[in-house]
């Protein structure tokens, strides 16, 4: 399946994949909506830093994902891509799935109410490139089939 | 029937010649000692029949919508440019740049052509060129080629596969049949072998009994051999090496 | 001042025509037939130049250079004379005959000198290929006096070897000069139809250096960079047309040296890199050692050209073919012209006839023996 | 799968994670089997970790956050339920599973997932009381909440997992609760003292009453439970008291059917147990421990979907073992979240690596490196990347080169060499 | 905000970088981006400032801001209008009077000169010739460099040369001066464009000898990097007498840029100054030219064509003609345009020749003497499109240098920073962080699109000509016309006025 993969040697820190992530997961997509939202979508790639390395570290969507193996309540599924999804609406927010992943990838979000959600990339549904992968300015995100 | 002799006439004076023979109701005019006058047939709309003995010169049937010309001998360079209908046979070699733009008709060869045969020919809704050379042709075959069919028989050499370079250069539309296999090391870069299908046969079989029925050609050795096409791998070869000068 | 400025003639696209042929017996004809193959060519060209070479015109002086000159007028004719008479030693002058023409109003004198070089003593210090002392001379003196003496042009400067050519119709020119008088075993005519370079009488072709001369059809869009090339080999190119350079060329490449005719033909004309990969090892090198050293002597743009040399004729074309080019055959005659027509026309019942290749010399060549009556045994004639 | 000209027939006991997981593998496996499962409980699949928030109301049996799979997951892989009776015994001579209403269903494979049920500490005096609970199941929750709406002060037995979680949550609810823990620490296996001491003031700030290092000795109370006695002589009154000291595995099936069972259902590494075609998979069996290195129950989600997982894969003939694996665990108490693993408390031949510089914030870090390996770890606060300590221990991974920066706050992948990133670049 | 202002040396900021608080989304794009630090970000008021002062208009912060809030203008001139004391000048003596230096600067010539580019036009064919579809019939730009034979010799080999599949080669610009990745890329797309970098003086890379095919070694008078080895790897040696930008001086390349890798290319330790001599102090005259040649084609056994790069000076022609009887294989003129990794403001901007000239006085002189046949000509020194190296060729080079094109297809704009490392689109730095911004994934694609669209338009202009392959073009100044020339000028340049 295809897969961002991650070119550490060419991420310059803009974190525009971040931004470009917080606003695709936004009602209107639209930046400037997106940045003045109460509570602003939690990008689900992040630039890890420590110069001169610098990347944007998201899910690798595993072909066994120990977070879906882990979900208590069965919130976190695979789609038709081979992508693994969470569920929003049915998480708890256990963080076990945290707590098996093995790159780190999963976030917690507890700004929404009595349950917290585990925020990660779900590839852009809704975009034939993720909007992290269109958005790097230098290539350091590669959306390719590597089997 | 009518008879010009063309000896030692200029091509200006042969050609009103033609024109008062047409007006006048001739539908058959026969020219003799034809030397290389230019444009005979130029701009004629109607179906007279016409033949040749002789060499006709350069821009043989240019423009002209409608008549058979019929060719005893060899013809130079420009044969067809432009035609849009009507027939043109030649029974011997024509020069080069064979069929250049040509939007109709048909131009039936018995040997070979120069260079450039066929170049920018090009088909419009009913309007269907087609070709059909006996012998090889010279480099550039079909360059630029844009509809119609080129049809390259290759009777009397001996060798089995076609080699001539530049074949469909720049070719965007249109197909050149080819008898035997071809060369792939010879064909333009835009242009690419397939396999003749039954429709491509069907569609140009009609002419190639004609061509071989009035070149006095054995229709069924023609067809006994295997044909190779060659059509344009794309109708928008260069569409990425232009770009919009305002893009941003 | 040869400029022909009432040019108001509608312009075709056409070109020039050529015509010429050579039989390989020696066998001398008059110029009737290449006269007449030229002539039905009219089309191609307009009227501003026309031009016959005769190879074997002056059998009786075949071992002295005849040079033709033309002259704007006698203060030219004698300040070229005087100079002349320090440098060559001259066995015979004089007017070449000429009749009047109805279609040609004026023109210019027409002059031949036969002689030999008088001293060496001035091409020592370029003396730097094996070369020919005398004809080197020769070449220079022609150079001079078309730089240096104002209205003086040589136009022909071979030995037994004559060029005929001035503004007109091919048939006036061939009247006026009287052609059908001349006898010679190698002809070449020219039909032109001057284009980007003015119609005066030294432009018309054939163009001729010592032994070479050329009739060209189509035009040398590399003639910047031949003629740069032409002159740091010493080359002045004053005739204000681009096949000036082909002579020069020739001349450079063949008689200084030492290519035979086909390699430099190579290297007019030479294959595309795409072609010369899929050649073999030797070929290969061969032609890229020619396209490498030779690549200013490249002609570039349309052209079929047909070139007398001593001892043959050859025809070619340009590497793509954008000018025709025809060769007949009929016995020991090769006929070669623009159009089929032009052939067929004169010559009834060919053996053969056919178009060469883009790129691809058709060479004729004396027979040995004839070449050695004519040349003498140790007179190299031109390597094919 | 065909068997002659019938169907493949497996049958799953227990209609949980191991259970489940095992199901979606056979069917995904082997499109034509027969699937029974057979639970005692007669509900759909639930999330156990959720029946605090149940008792709460945070979260209803409809909704679909509380259901373990969708609605449509048994219709959707045709699984037959055989639900509300108890599998009694196995008769592996004639593969057969008899149910207690003497039922006897033909299997080809089967599988024990039965899960845990509550520890009762065997000197616990009067514990038949009404007003006694447990809370490892719905009914026992059903039952809880029928209680809770009579009843105003609970103690709670043992500040485990369970028991800690629920005694947080129904103080919140506005409860009187008490959390009466025999250790010195409260989730005492799953956090060190510094960690510890935060949850426990976590706790009490919601109102729990902490007492550790007691126990309750008896249950006060003729029929209802009155209050509890503890060993520490203190009493305490209640209307409940709930016993969460912990589970052990339901073994019972697979004793009755003599299949061996140590501390829980002994298994090979394909999950098969003593018997030929008679699986066992999640919270009953025992696992092999890769980092305390024994085998002992493990009853974490993880990995009872993974080893259901690998039940499955070999019931339907395709090879697949289990690693080991070791304790995780993963909660929130109040606002703090943490995740543990392996050892928490540092053996002897262990190094320790703690970053407690922001525990006032409730972050603090530990892990525990043996060789080089990581034996153990508590994230609390920040535990987004705990999960690759996790990984790390499955793997073995060598962390000497960058021991030190794991316990930093902003471990992630820049602490690790550039082979280890180029390796998490790849897909797993 | 930090107090920054140095009143009594206050120089105005060049620029002003406006950002639109409306349409600023405190990403903090423009405030990683900026390598001079310029861009602040406040985390107490939330709120993005600039440092006017540091802001050198490199445009990093405009292109990465994702709702385009951010424009940098130029600053109007801060000083009294004054036609005679331009800003350049005032500044200029400020600059050196405070701080008591020569002003270095970067990349090319900003001043105001002549650009003879501008004033030559092409030619096409009309009626009497066609032109050539470059599209559909064979088009040819190989280009060999190296010696010719004056005339073809029987059994005798050609000299080494070197083939180019396009006419356009990149210059000398040495790792040191760029960055890993900008030779990476630079060495990957010539690779695939058939054509050839130059390393520069700095040596090569271990990691670079992979584009051994593909890569002219320079020699220079510092000698960094030069052994046997290096001299081997290369298709051809480049001797560097000069350099357009700064003709008659040494190279600088300051240790902070000399990096670990750096000092392993140039054999120098690391965080020392690489310093180039102003000559090669084995040539101090045109003998001991011949010398290091022959130096040269002894320790490759004559197997690599030797080109000898000078800076267009005034006398360019008679150093040419010297050069080309030295033995010399090709020769490279650098016009005053050509760009540098660092030099003095002084000679950059007033020494030196227009390539235009140079070009064709050394061409006509060689022509003049017979030898323009047997030698290559490489031009280099603002080369800025496909035009101007046409226009070259038709002048009478061979070749091209392109330098700065090349480096603005990496994403340069020319901010003039280079001297300092600190490049904030990654080109001329050894900062591993700021390295990276030049991805040679990408770069190498985008150099390689600029090879061939240039080869492209080489094409299309040749093919309107009616040329159909290079040799025909170059020297054929026929194919040229100047406009707004003076006669001088088309006299040297060899060219007809336009109309003739």
């Amino acid at each position: 399946m295809k897969l961002v993969y991650i070119k550490e040697d060419a991420c310059v820190e803009c974190k525009l994949c971040e931004l470009a992530c917080y606003v695709e997961h936004s009602p209107t997509k639209d930046i400037l909506d997106a940045y003045e939202m109460e509570i602003r979508p939690m990008p689900r790639c992040e630039v890890d830093v420590e110069l001169p390395y610098s990347a944007s570290i998201m899910c690798r969507h595993c072909i066994d994902a120990p977070c879906l193996t882990a979900c208590q309540n069965g919130s976190i599924y695979k789609d038709e891509r081979g992508a693994v999804i969470v569920n929003e609406k049915t998480c708890v927010g256990c963080w076990m799935c945290i707590m098996m992943c093995s790159y780190g990838v999963i976030k917690r979000d507890t700004r929404h109410g009595y349950f917290g959600i585990s925020t990660k990339c779900d590839l852009c549904p809704e975009r034939e490139t993720p909007a992290c992968v269109d958005s790097c300015p230098n290539g350091a995100l590669l959306y390719d089939d590597r089997g | 029937m009518k008879t010009i002799d063309a000896n030692k006439l200029y091509y200006k004076i042969l050609n009103d010649q033609i024109h008062d023979a047409v007006d006048s109701g001739y539908r058959n005019i026969a020219i003799n000692n034809v030397y290389g006058q230019y444009y005979i047939g130029d701009g004629l709309m109607q179906p007279v029949k016409i033949d040749i003995n002789g060499i006709p010169g350069n821009d043989l049937g240019i423009f002209m919508d409608g008549p058979s010309i019929y060719v005893h001998g060899d013809a130079q360079d420009g044969i067809g440019n432009t035609m849009s209908g009507g027939k043109i046979v030649i029974d011997g070699n024509a020069g080069d740049v064979l069929g250049y733009s040509m939007r109709g008709g048909r131009i039936y060869v018995r040997g070979n052509v120069g260079y450039r045969t066929c170049i920018h020919m090009k088909s419009y809704k009913d309007d269907f060129p087609i070709v059909i050379i006996g012998g090889r042709t010279g480099e550039f075959a079909g360059e630029y080629m844009a509809g119609g069919v080129l049809v390259i028989l290759d009777l009397f050499s001996e060798i089995n596969t076609y080699d001539c370079n530049f074949i469909g250069a720049g070719m965007h539309g249109g197909i050149i049949i080819v008898r035997g296999k071809v060369n792939s090391d010879s064909l333009g870069r835009e242009v690419k072998v397939t396999s003749l299908l039954q429709e491509d046969l069907l569609q140009i079989k009609e002419y190639l009994f004609e061509y071989c029925q009035e070149l006095n050609i054995n229709y069924n050795n023609v067809m006994k051999s295997r044909f190779t096409k060659i059509i344009s791998a794309t109708n928008r070869p260069y569409k990425n090496l232009y770009i919009d000068g305002f893009l941003h | 001042m040869f400029i022909n400025v009432s040019n108001n003639l509608p312009r075709d696209i056409s070109g020039c025509g050529i015509s010429g042929f050579i039989n390989t017996n020696g066998r001398r004809s008059s110029g009737r037939a290449c006269v007449d193959s030229i002539c039905m060519m009219r089309d191609r060209g307009n009227g501003l130049g026309a031009g016959f070479a005769v190879y074997g015109a002056y059998p009786e002086f075949r071992n002295y250079y005849a040079i033709h000159i033309i002259y704007q007028d006698n203060k030219a004719r004698e300040e070229t004379e005087e100079y002349l008479s320090t440098k060559l030693s001259i066995v015979q002058r004089g007017g070449i005959p000429t009749k009047k023409t109805k279609n040609i109003q004026s023109r210019p004198l027409f002059f031949v000198y036969f002689g030999k070089p008088r001293a060496q003593s001035d091409v020592a210090e370029i003396d730097e290929f094996r070369e020919d002392q005398e004809d080197e001379f020769i070449v220079r003196l022609a150079m001079k006096i078309n730089e240096n003496i104002k209205g003086a042009y040589v136009i022909s400067s071979g030995k037994n070897l004559g060029v005929f050519k001035g503004i007109g119709f091919p048939e006036d020119i061939a009247e006026m000069f009287m052609i059908d008088d001349y006898k010679g075993y190698c002809w070449i005519a020219h039909n032109r139809y001057p284009t980007n370079t003015p119609g005066w009488w030294g432009g018309a072709h054939p163009f001729s250096v010592l032994d070479w001369s050329v009739v060209h059809n189509g035009e040398i869009s590399s003639y910047g960079i031949n003629k740069r090339y032409l002159e740091m080999f010493k080359y002045n190119l004053n005739l204000k047309t681009d096949t000036e350079v082909i002579s020069y060329l020739l001349d450079l490449l063949v008689r200084r040296h030492g290519l035979s005719l086909k390699e430099a033909a190579l290297a007019f004309a030479p294959p595309f890199w795409t072609q010369i990969e899929k050649m073999n090892t030797d070929q290969k090198n061969k032609i890229e050692k020619i396209r490498r050293i030779y690549g200013s002597a490249m002609l570039n743009g349309p052209f079929a050209i047909l070139v007398g040399f001593k001892g043959g004729l050859m025809g070619l074309s340009d590497r793509i073919k954008l000018r025709p080019l025809v060769v007949g055959q009929k016995g020991d005659t090769t006929y070669m012209a623009s159009e089929e027509s032009a052939i067929v026309g004169v010559v009834k019942e060919l053996d053969r006839i056919w178009s060469p290749n883009a790129g691809e010399p058709v060479i004729a060549k004396l027979k040995p023996a004839v070449s050695a009556r004519l040349f003498g045994k140790s007179n190299k004639t031109v390597r094919v | 799968m065909m068997i002659g000209d019938r169907n493949m027939r497996y049958i799953v006991i227990g209609n949980s994670v191991a259970g489940l997981s095992a199901c979606e593998t056979i069917r995904n496996n082997d499109k034509s089997a027969d699937i029974t499962v057979i639970a005692d409980e007669p509900f759909f699949a639930y999330s156990r970790p959720l029946l605090s928030d149940y008792i709460t109301g945070h979260v209803k049996i409809e909704d679909d956050r509380f259901h373990y799979r969708r609605d449509s997951f048994y219709d959707d892989l045709r699984i037959e339920k055989k639900f509300g009776k108890r599998a009694r015994q196995i008769v592996a001579k004639s593969k057969k599973v008899l149910l207690d209403n003497s039922e006897a269903v033909e299997y080809d494979k089967c599988l024990i997932a039965t899960g845990g049920v509550p520890f009762v500490p065997p000197n616990l005096k009067n514990s038949s009381v009404e007003g006694v609970h447990f809370f490892t199941n719905l009914t026992y929750a059903l039952e809880l909440e029928k209680a809770l709406k009579k009843a105003k002060k609970i103690v709670v037995v043992g500040a485990g997992l369970i028991g800690a979680k629920l005694a947080e949550k129904l103080s919140l609810y506005g409860f009187d609760v008490s959390i009466v823990e025999l250790t010195n620490k409260i989730l005492g296996l799953a956090l060190d003292g510094p960690s510890s001491s935060l949850v426990a003031a976590q706790m009490s700030k919601a109102g729990v009453n902490v007492i550790t290092e007691d126990s309750v000795n008896e249950i006060l109370g003729t029929t209802k439970c009155e209050g509890v006695v503890l060993a520490s002589g203190k009493k305490i009154e209640c209307d409940l008291t709930i016993m969460a000291i912990g589970v052990k595995p339901n073994t019972s099936v697979a004793k009755e059917s003599g299949i061996a069972v140590n501390r829980g259902i002994a298994v090979s590494e394909t999950m098969q147990t003593s018997v030929k075609d008679i699986y066992a998979a999640g919270d009953v069996v025992e696992l092999h421990d890769t980092v305390f290195q024994m085998n002992h129950p493990i009853p974490v989600i993880p990995w009872a979907a993974v080893c259901g997982r690998i039940a499955g894969e070999n019931m339907s003939g395709i090879y697949k073992s289990f690693n080991g694996g070791f304790p995780v665990n993963s909660i929130s108490i109040g606002d703090i979240s943490f995740v543990s693993m392996g050892y928490v408390e540092t053996p002897d031949d262990c190094r320790q690596y703690i970053n407690d510089k922001r525990i006032d914030e409730g972050i603090y870090r530990k892990v525990i490196v043996k060789d080089g390996i990581i034996k153990g770890a508590i994230f609390m606060g920040d535990i987004e990347r705990a999960g690759m300590i996790s990984a790390m221990i499955k793997d073995n991974t060598d962390v000497s080169a960058f021991a030190e920066r794991i316990v930093e706050n902003d471990f992630w992948w820049h602490s690790l060499d550039r082979t280890l990133r180029e390796k998490l670049t790849r897909r797993a | 905000m930090k107090w920054f202002k140095k009143v009594h040396h206050y120089l105005p900021p060049d620029f002003i970088l406006e950002r639109a608080d409306d349409l600023c989304i405190r990403c903090k794009a423009c405030v990683t981006q900026c390598s001079f630090d310029a861009n602040f970000y406040d985390q107490k008021r939330n709120f993005i400032y600039t440092l006017q002062q540091n802001c050198v208009g490199c445009n990093r912060c405009v292109a990465y801001c994702p709702t385009e809030a951010i424009v940098v203008k130029n600053r109007p001139n801060p000083f009294r209008e004054h036609s005679h004391w331009g800003a350049y000048y005032i500044s200029g003596i400020k600059r050196r009077a405070y701080y008591g230096g020569t002003p270095v600067k970067s990349m090319g010539n900003d001043r105001p000169f002549p650009i003879y580019w501008d004033k030559l036009l092409l030619n096409a064919s009309q009626v009497t010739n066609p032109s050539i579809d470059p599209l559909r019939e064979p088009m040819e730009l190989r280009t060999y460099i190296g010696r010719r034979p004056k005339y073809l010799k029987k059994g005798e080999a050609l000299p080494p040369s070197i083939m180019l599949q396009t006419p356009i080669m990149i210059g000398a610009m040495s790792y040191g001066a760029l960055s890993f990745n900008s030779v990476e890329s630079i060495g990957r797309a010539v690779t695939m464009a058939g054509t050839f970098f130059n390393s520069g003086e700095g040596g090569l890379s271990r990691d670079h000898y992979k584009f051994s095919k593909h890569v002219i070694v320079q020699v220079a008078s510092g000698r960094f990097g030069v052994h046997k080895e290096y001299l081997d790897i290369g298709s051809a040696i480049e001797i560097k007498i000069g350099q357009g930008a700064k003709p008659g001086i040494g190279g600088h390349l300051p240790g902070e840029k000399v990096s670990e890798s750096i000092s392993q290319a140039r054999m120098i330790p690391k965080g020392t100054d690489a310093l180039s001599p102003a000559p090669h102090h084995d040539i101090y005259s045109i003998e001991d030219l011949r010398q290091l040649i022959y130096a040269l084609k002894e320790a490759t056994r004559y197997s690599k064509p030797v080109i000898v790069k000078i800076a267009a000076v005034h006398n360019v022609a008679a150093i040419a003609s010297g050069i080309a009887r030295s033995g010399a294989d090709a020769i490279s003129i650098d016009g005053f345009k050509g760009g540098t990794g660092a030099a003095p403001e002084i000679i950059r901007n007033h020494v030196g020749i227009p390539i235009e000239l140079a070009l064709a006085a050394v061409d006509t002189r060689l022509r003049q003497e017979g030898i323009r046949n047997e030698v290559s000509i490489i031009a280099s020194g603002g080369i800025r499109g496909s035009a101007d190296a046409i226009k070259a060729i038709a002048l009478g080079a061979d070749a091209v240098y392109i330098g700065t094109a090349a480096l603005i297809t990496l994403g340069c704009t020319l901010c003039q920073q280079c001297h300092t490392g600190r490049c904030a689109w990654g080109i001329t730095t050894q900062d591993p962080f700021l390295s990276k911004r030049v991805n040679p994934d990408i770069m190498s694609e985008h150099l390689y699109n600029l090879f061939n669209v240039w080869s492209l338009e080489l094409k299309e202009i040749m093919g309107a000509m009616g040329v159909n392959s290079i040799e025909s073009l170059r020297g054929n100044r026929l194919h040229l016309r100047g406009v707004g020339l003076s006669d001088r000028d088309l006299e040297i340049l060899g060219v007809l006025p336009a109309g003739e």
